[in-house]
């Protein structure tokens, strides 16, 4: 059985199973890599999937919704929020500023959205 | 220039190894081969598991077996062990005076004491003065149970904890008023003396019994004097670490634990005999055999079970070697402390404890085997000549030192099946070996009985293959605490178990033991077995005995390919300040086809020297 | 009728039983009481903890504490214990040899041998011949590093493995056309010679590296002589067991394994003096004690860290007592081994090995610490009578025999914080005590140092609470195997940690450590002091030394309270054939309370024998 | 933290995470209280949701898309199937014929579907 991880997602594999990411309306889209990135050095990959709205709260707990592996990342107005299907939806797991450091946070979040995948202690050296 | 393979028939693989001899008279490795030896060592049985070695090791070198110029075969040291183990101890309850199972999921929490009364009795209207105990069978569904309970309970009765046949303590508990304490999945409930005096201890999840598992606990619970409190010191002992137990307040009712008789071995040596007792442990075995060194030979009780292991090792080497029995001698024994879960006697939950055992391994060597018959009648199959090529232990010698890094003085380790090995090489002299009992066959019957397999063979695979935990239908959880995802869901028959990682797959394991467990076991048997023998052939054959004195120790034998042994070898070694490793056999092979490689590099060296 | 109050002041805890005295003489216990002592045990600092717990004891009663009559304090047993730490040997790594820090997550796998470049001098075109292993900074973005690496790849350099400063090593691997062997998370990468001949290995999940932890697989790779091969044998050593590894073949390189001098302990007996340096490990400073027995007193080499704890325990006794220094002996001595992690000294990854270390605990006692002081102080401040009532091994065990099911002769255990103490009463006779050294403090201090863990009071936690793991925001399981759910989701900051499972919920441990590890370390600390000296006590108490002769043992003090350590103690007694188990002062106190209930046994039974 | 089980799901509490239970148009309403009780002697609550359908399958599938836990039991047609969000829909965990024994059957579902939530090995004498 292949480990997970090699590539991120081509369009025409919907049934791999992957963290969710969805970016709110004005959201700088190469924070999608950032976030893959944080994931694919745990062996975990990532989908962008496309979702309305500038809550990054809830747009991670929608992504998570519709990820089997039930993880959602979401970024918007600068807040990067990580979440879990199972959790309240007012409350994500992980979420922090993505402000000056977006890149940086975002990394972090896509690691931590892995690690919940894998059961590894998160990150959480920033304030939520 | 010709063409020679070199064959080495071990007791549980056969290899090959094929070379080009150019004119210079060095030799220029073609291929290699390995398959499981047919039949015992040193019998024309093996000659099918030769043939098929040939077939793969020429195939590979391009070359078809007509091509060989000759083979050679291995001087095969004739040394056979076997294995047994014996409990020595057991555990009795009488008078079903406990029960110790440890269900998973038990009812309620708490503490409660009462006599015990059947639910039928709490039907019938006349309801128990005083505090009671419910035993409840699994003809009673348990919303029926709970509605018996929940009445009496209204009607004043004090009902204080329940004994449940069925898998219901937590539905029965639930359904009460308030929740009490509910020991279930008890197997045997009609063994369970009505009338009786009983104590219900369930713990909170995560913790143990604390009252019933201390002496006072009891004395508390049931107001005993200090002579009776004496009683119950082997009960409590048995609950000790339990989440849910019971104590039953019968007349003469106890736990023994007793010795089982297993027998007597009586160690025959130069200057006097000695007897020890089986059950007396492993080191008062090991101690007296040291007692009666130099040893001649070993016998074991008649009638026991390990006197009949004995005479049935000595009876097939007769018979490899035809010589007479009296001319086979034990030479060395191995013996092992261990501990095995075994069925309580008189439970009444299919309760299991662990009792000690021994396990001992013998092995007898001779001087030679009869390879000359295999080799004529091998050379008539495949039409090709055959020779004898070499005593073992130097063609071992000689194939571990195309290791890159070492060079003579040197010392090998060669840990098979049937017996650990050794051999020693100084410049100039003759080569050191000794066989010892205790090897890869002996690890795999301690991982059998610590674990209570079913199956040696699952056994085996456990030993050589590393662990894993089933976390969810998408990643598991290796030994060494990384964790691993799937991208396809794994099989449900896998979910939350402990797996073997195999190059085929994950394999699960049908044990309820924890990795933790199972892991400590397999190690554990590695270093009582393997890890002990290295050093005990070092001893033997290094300088004085001093361990310290050899330069450069190599590790053959696919015992050399374990995941763990050599390094743990390699710890225990390292205050002597030696080098050890693996050996890696032209470089490429790791500890394998030592002897095969050894018997090539004989042949061109005496070759050489007779040119 | 009277209402008497006894107040036990212990190193730890402080605690009190009001009972009525009625007319027949018989005491009638109406409440208990407890808080943390205050100031060192013997001293006026003490007394408002006993204030405190007087207010609590009485306000449970229903009284005021001037409706007490009399106040007994116990005579304390004069007993200062301490503890220290020394580690014994450091590893040191020199010329950059070796990186073996085993990060979470290494890229691709197999090995890599090649000469180490600066991936800054595979972008400037002149491209390196043979075999290169790649060193990347964190300077390099991982996609930047990818690109160089494809690119030369491409350009046909043989890029063999890479060595990453940042955790970037599975992005790397990921991006080149076929994955080599990355190691990540390298803190000083800078550190890393260059043109160097180096190897890089990296295990599939849940293996260990092969070849770099076999000094022949070393000797493979870099084709070395025997006579280097011999030199990279602690190299090879210290990469045992991790998944990835890189070794540098410096022309001086190596791991170095020193002792660390921690000073030297001189036992002072009746017949001679003995010295033992403290690197020599607890086995051999043990045995040194044991022949200078009888003891007089202990010294520790001036200038060391020993030296200045024993004479700081030393001087803090004679302030208590007012006694001069000479007149304060030193009593017992505890010696432990144990492994703790160190920071490897130039390390170029911030690499841990675990060194070994020796636990010392000492205890000073004397005959009588300035308790009339304590009682004229506190008599004065609450208006209150205040007597002493008892010496304390006396009331121990007369509190211990309120317990159902015990009866003389008895002998108790008491476990404290900073002695082990027993006492043993034969019908008749006076009752024999012990003090022994190594108590509660130094099983906290193992835990505390095992684990690397930066706080004493973390490690007390650990000591006294079960273990659990986190599995997933919902549920934990439980260090036996127990799988607990929660309706509310658990916190993100408990996600897949370690936690101990409190009274106020789940707490998260700040480590690295495995459960399975963490309890391993818990137990062995407990087993190492708290089960040797209960045996040892026995011991010294039991007639002719003999504890068979003992009939009942009862632990009391707050270690019977530990949720193991008792069942733990039981199982090693369980040979002898004794009753043992916790005390369970009046039949509902357990361990706790016993010298506060004997002071009222005793100062009734005086009361008694004078009418 | 309180326990979970004590009691099977009143309807004024939709939060709180349970495994759901679907039946077919034809089974028998009393089996969603076997497959209850499995999971309560297992520590974890049940909740009955409404469904169409006839394939015990893609019923149970359904059902573990609705239950926070991402667990879900199906019955219908003589069959009881355990599913599981993050497999395949034509997947499920465990799938058993409940035909004469049917409430064992589906007490036993209920106990799987409670030890997939905790992680104890699957109850899997039966033919899948
Ligand atoms: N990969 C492995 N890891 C650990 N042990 C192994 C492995 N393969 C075989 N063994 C063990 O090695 C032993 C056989 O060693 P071998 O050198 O083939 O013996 P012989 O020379 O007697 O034929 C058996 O006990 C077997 O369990
Ligand atoms: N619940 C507990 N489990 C285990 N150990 C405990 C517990 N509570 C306290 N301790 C330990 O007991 C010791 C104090 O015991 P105590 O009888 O109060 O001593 P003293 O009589 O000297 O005041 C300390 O080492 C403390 O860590
Ligand atoms: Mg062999
Ligand atoms: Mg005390």
């Amino acid at each position: 059985m292949p480990a997970a991880g090699r590539r991120n997602v081509t369009p025409d594999e919907p049934e791999r199973p992957a963290i969710h990411v969805a970016l709110g309306n004005e959201a700088d889209e190469r924070l999608y890599g950032r976030v893959a990135v944080g994931a694919e050095e745990e062996g975990i990959p990532c989908r962008l999937v496309p979702e309305e709205g500038s809550d990054a709260v809830a747009l991670a707990f929608s992504a998570a919704g519709s990820s089997r592996l039930g993880v959602g990342v979401g970024v918007a107005s600068g807040r990067v929020a990580v979440h879990e299907r199972h959790m309240p939806a007012g409350r994500p797991v992980v979420a922090t500023e993505a402000g000056d450091r977006a890149e940086d946070a975002c990394r972090q979040a896509g690691s931590n959205a892995a690690r919940l995948v894998i059961g590894v202690p998160l990150w959480l050296l920033q304030e939520r | 220039m010709s063409i020679i393979v070199g064959v080495d028939i071990g007791n549980s693989t056969t290899e090959a190894a094929v070379a080009r001899i150019g004119d210079d008279g060095s030799p220029e490795f073609l291929s290699s081969g390995t398959t499981m030896t047919t039949g015992i060592k040193g019998t024309v049985e093996n000659i099918p598991g030769v043939v098929q070695v040939l077939e793969e090791a020429t195939e590979a070198a391009g070359i078809e077996i007509s091509d060989l110029d000759l083979v050679l075969l291995n001087e095969a040291t004739p040394v056979i062990g076997d294995v047994a183990m014996e409990t020595v101890t057991e555990t009795i309850v009488t008078e079903s005076s406990m029960v110790g199972h440890n269900p998973s999921s038990p009812g309620g929490k708490g503490t409660g004491v009462g006599r015990t009364v059947h639910i039928r009795d709490l039907e019938n209207g006349a309801p128990p003065e005083g505090p009671v105990i419910v035993v409840v069978p699994q003809e009673y569904d348990f919303e029926v149970a709970a509605g018996i309970l929940a009445r009496a309970l209204e009607a004043g009765v004090e009902v204080q904890a329940g004994i449940v046949q069925g898998n219901d303590g937590v539905l029965i508990s639930n359904r009460l008023p308030t929740p009490l304490p509910f020991v279930d999945e008890v197997a045997h409930v009609e063994k369970v003396p009505l009338g009786m005096l009983a104590a219900v201890e369930v713990a909170p999840q995560g913790q143990a019994v604390r009252q019933l598992s201390n002496p006072y606990g009891i004395a508390t619970l049931f107001s005993l004097s200090p002579e009776e409190t004496t009683h119950v010191i082997p009960i409590a002992k048995a609950l000790v670490g339990l989440r849910s137990a019971v104590v039953i307040r019968t007349p003469a009712g106890d736990v023994q634990s007793k010795e089982i008789p297993a027998g007597s071995i009586k160690f025959i040596g130069e200057n006097q005999s000695l007897t020890v007792e089986l059950e007396h442990g492993a080191d008062e075995i090991m101690n007296t055999l040291a007692q009666a060194q130099p040893l001649c030979d070993v016998e074991g009780e008649s009638g026991t079970n390990v006197g009949g292991m004995i005479e049935n090792v000595r009876q097939t080497m007769a018979d490899v070697t035809e010589k007479p029995l009296a001319e086979v001698n034990i030479h060395d024994v191995l013996a092992v402390d261990c501990l095995v879960p075994q069925q309580v006697v008189g439970g009444i939950a299919d309760e299991f404890s662990i009792e000690s055992a021994t396990g001992l391994a013998i092995m007898v060597d001779t001087d030679r085997l009869l390879m000359e018959r295999v080799a004529e009648t091998l050379s008539e199959k495949i039409g090709v000549p055959v020779e004898l090529g070499g005593v073992e232990a130097n063609t071992a010698i000689l194939g571990a030192l195309t290791t890159p890094g070492i060079d003579v003085p040197v010392a090998i380790i060669d840990g098979g099946a049937g017996s650990t090995d050794g051999a020693e090489l100084q410049k100039g002299k003759p080569v050191e070996h000794v066989h010892l009992a205790g090897a890869g066959n002996m690890v795999t019957l301690l991982i059998k009985n610590e674990l209570g397999l079913e199956r040696f063979d699952v056994a085996e695979q456990i030993k050589i293959h590393p662990l894993a935990k089933v976390e969810s239908l998408f990643h598991i959880r290796h030994e060494d605490n990384g964790v691993q995802f799937f991208e396809e869901p794994l099989e449900a028959n896998l979910f939350a178990r402990v797996v073997l990682v195999t190059d085929d797959g994950l394999v699960p394991i049908d044990t309820k033991h924890t990795l933790d467990r199972i892991r400590t076991v397999r190690q554990e048997a590695k270093r009582k077995v393997l890890v002990r023998n290295g050093i005990r052939v070092l001893r033997h054959i290094s300088p004085s005995g001093n361990i310290r004195f050899l330069n450069f120790v190599a590790v053959v034998g696919r015992l050399g390919l374990d995941f763990e042994l050599p390094q743990m070898l390699m710890n225990e070694l390292s205050p002597f300040g030696i080098v050890v490793g693996v050996a890696n056999v032209r470089g490429e092979l790791g500890p394998t086809n030592a002897v095969a490689t050894g018997l090539i590099v004989n042949y061109c060296r005496r070759r050489d020297d007779a040119t």
